[in-house]
């Protein structure tokens, strides 16, 4: 059964200095308020698994709580680089980052992999390109037909975290719209921590939704906005605007620890 | 308004490339503005799908992400990024995969990766996403990049999508079930595989552009056709569909 | 773009003498209208694979159209015994039966592993039973902890037979309630058919409906009551005392081939 | 009403075993009464998952087939019957599989599939279904059938589901996560595996029932615990209980 617990509880019971940790949302339902409690609570060390980091990753990695990434696609979407990403791998600041980098299917076929308890994943891709000279992929043989496809080690995050509309008294949690691989990143966790906008007394079915039951989740904490500047089917919209300033406040390391201050360390937990 | 420019002539005749009823796999951008432009002209039955698991979106506003809110409300269904990328993308049912890149070769392989050494990047690109497995399992894929010596060159820095591979039978001893680039369209032109070596041959000239200029932009010896076309000039039509995509917020900005 | 045609043509257009088709529906929406359409038309040597040959199968089987079975679980649930199932494989009769079984786990991995274009599939199972001997399947190592699991080979049926609640004009088909396998047994064949109950102006989303775009979809038929005795969620139940009644029917051959008469071969088409 | 069946006292046995809360892979008979007469009893919050893909069913009626409309309308959730496999069984999420069968071995080995050779059977049985993964992954494994030398016996006619395979260690051997089976339920008592040996021996009589009836009732030379339970008498709550349990059809016969 999920605890219903504050973000700043849940965060400190669930995150620990070198965990390897998986903050997904793809596009829609980004956790930024959970990787916020991460920046206060001065995380290090810390694996970071994302598809698709973005601003909340940029801000996480500008503030050294990263010593790895694994990802397939990282830039801020629709704007161009994410710049705090880019001095990590380019000149090691804050601190050094090491990079594991995949392809969209490979990670998704990862997730998958690890939700089913398997410990890879086969796919058709990889052969080819120059990512298996740096990645971990590895080729395998089809035991009926002799075919070569390419295989990934499952994932397997200490901490799986999401934001979702909604959950219930018992910590079940319901999301709907772009779904993304959160359940996948959930059920591959071995713990796992939703933020919602809110607990409501029943779930209502919705068209598309993905349920994920109390009995798979460690902790729900309420987090209004907590997607901010990403968005929430039926909540809130995009804000778009931000995407678009962060390329200029990343772009400067005063400008960028500036904003930090003000947003994060002093915007109450 | 029969004044345009090179980027609208290279969105319109990438647009013209998909066929109504066409399932699309779109990324995000230049992609993305011509796949929605072949739907609001000649291609209104074109099958848009986006990687975030959205199947057959019809956005009234050009999305600003993959991901964006319109796109799930506008889908006939969502399915999951895992999904998406197994039984629909590697399943082999998209017919056209529609791409960009920093750079392509001459065997229309692409990086979108890192501009100098991987471990040492000049320049840290986003990465692969979804690309490599676009270019490696759709029935076809359009390119569609700005042309110059730095975008399509001698050599990738890193080869994140294959095209042809070294060239010919490459793709098959890969064993990609799709059939690889069936063209790239740029600010200056359309090139083309040749059947035989695969190698990416200028096959259509915009108007108003020397071959010169294009052999000038090609960081390699780009061969022409013998029958060089020069492509039709954007219609009215054309140009005012184009201009009339907007993103939600260039038709009302927000505060 | 799938056809909306009569059941009769989309059969004889579909299906052919020797075809490996997979009709499913698990419990939920069992396609027994097309199976009984293939009866009349007088199929043979199908291969018939379904994770729970039920009473539409052994009509099937007990009318000589399969040659070989593939399948994870053959009984009539909560009734016992499949007879004409049994009489094929104990006696021949009518024709003798080749069976390929499997496990549950293992049958939905291999249609996974078909509907995404992989020639096998992965997972923890077959190890230490008696089912290796008898069956299709192998040891796989993985190529990181070098783990052995166990292989199926991809299921990718020639055809894939589904009921469904309904579809639109266009042929975009909506079913809802357990979905057992019937995406995957539709996304793994090569050309498919659903029936449906009705065909409507549009489709109002429901919650857990599972959506197959026209252009999956080879052909759709409207068959109401397509799936009884099975029962269609939110259109009518499952007609158990069918289910208990076909018991004594199924024992006795004379008693089979008066009751498919009557109900199936002049049961207008 | 202090009279009871044997069947009834198997049910209760049965029903007993399941704590409170806990996530059961629940097969459709027996082990799905025993099952529904704990949620109605001493186990309101255990979580019954069917392998039609209902997570959480909660149904007033007891179901006839694993795949009931109404374990879909009062479940938490229904997913795919491969996802059910794969991400919720074999992903290591269920405390307990509840099985039957229709021979086990003294190491619990289980047989659903053939009785005589495979073949050329003499009886054809349903299949192996979705016990052989159960079997493997759940944490813990109980198994409810009637005993006899039938039933249990020497040697099964086939192996379906492995419980400890040919004894200590071959679980491991065979990469499998769960714990194997913790309990055989019968009409005649509760059989338990030997921690040493993995050999399933009498743990447990019910009330009524001679430790030679059991021995006779059992293929292989049963070993008896040193000290021996007898099982507690049903209570009338659990009698009554489990004398409500109805399909939908035995409270309104269908005309």
């Amino acid at each position: 059964m999920a605890e219903i617990v504050s973000l700043e509880e849940a965060v400190a019971e669930l995150v620990h200095d070198g965990d390897s940790v998986a903050l997904e949302g793809f596009t829609h339902l980004i956790p930024h308020a959970a990787g916020h409690e991460l920046i206060r609570q001065g995380r290090r060390d810390l694996t970071l698994i994302r598809l698709t980091p973005d601003v909340v990753y940029d801000q996480m990695i500008g503030m050294g709580c990263a010593r790895k990434l694994v990802f397939s696609w990282g830039g801020n979407p629709g704007v161009g680089s994410l710049h705090r990403l880019r001095e990590a791998v380019e000149h090691a600041w804050p601190v050094p980052l090491e990079l594991e980098e995949h392809s969209h299917a490979g990670m998704a076929a990862a997730y998958a992999a690890g939700a089913a308890n398997l410990p890879f994943a086969v796919l058709r891709g990889y052969a080819g390109t120059d990512l298996p000279q740096h990645t971990r992929a590895a080729s395998i043989e089809c035991p009926f037909t002799g075919e070569r496809l390419a295989a990934v080690p499952a994932l397997r995050p200490d901490v799986g975290v999401i934001h979702a509309q909604r959950a219930d008294r018992r910590g079940n949690v319901q999301l709907w719209g772009i779904s993304g691989v959160q359940k996948e990143a959930v059920l591959a966790a071995s713990r796992s921590l939703a933020t919602v906008e809110e607990i409501v007394e029943e779930l209502e079915p919705v068209p598309g939704a993905v349920i994920l039951p109390t009995w798979v989740v460690t902790a729900v904490a309420v987090a209004v906005g907590g997607a901010h500047p990403s968005y929430v089917h039926g909540y809130y919209d995009r804000d778009n605007g931000f995407y678009r300033r962060w390329d200029a406040i990343s772009r400067d390391r005063d400008a960028f620890s500036d904003w930090i201050r003000e947003h994060v360390l002093e915007g109450a937990a | 308004m029969s004044d345009w420019t090179a980027e609208e002539m290279m969105a319109i005749a990438a647009a013209r490339r998909l066929r109504d009823g066409a399932v699309c796999f779109v990324g995000i951008g230049l992609p993305s503005k011509a796949a929605n432009l072949a739907r609001a002209t000649h291609a209104p039955g074109c099958v848009l799908i986006y990687e975030s698991g959205t199947i057959g979106a019809k956005p009234l506003n050009l999305p600003l992400s993959i991901g964006d809110g319109e796109l799930a409300e506008t889908a006939d269904t969502v399915v999951s990024v895992p999904e998406i990328f197994s039984y629909w993308l590697q399943g082999g049912r998209i017919d056209v995969g529609f791409l960009g890149a920093a750079q392509i070769d001459r065997y229309a392989n692409l990086n979108s990766t890192v501009i100098g050494g991987y471990d040492h990047p000049r320049v840290r690109l986003p990465g692969g996403g979804g690309a490599p497995e676009i270019a490696a399992s759709c029935k076809e894929t359009l390119v569609i990049l700005k042309q110059s010596p730095r975008t399509f060159v001698e050599r990738l820095d890193f080869r994140t999508s294959v095209g042809f591979g070294d060239g010919p039978g490459s793709r098959a001893a890969l064993g990609f079930t799709g059939g690889g680039v069936s063209a790239v369209i740029t600010d200056l032109g359309e090139l083309e595989p040749d059947p035989d070596t695969c190698e990416l041959r200028l096959a259509r000239i915009h108007a108003g552009v020397a071959v010169e200029d294009v052999i000038a932009a090609t960081g390699w010896r780009l061969a022409v056709v013998p029958d060089l076309e020069v492509s039709a000039p954007p219609t009215d039509a054309e140009l005012e569909a184009l201009r009339s995509l907007k993103t939600a917020e260039e038709r009302e900005p927000a505060g």
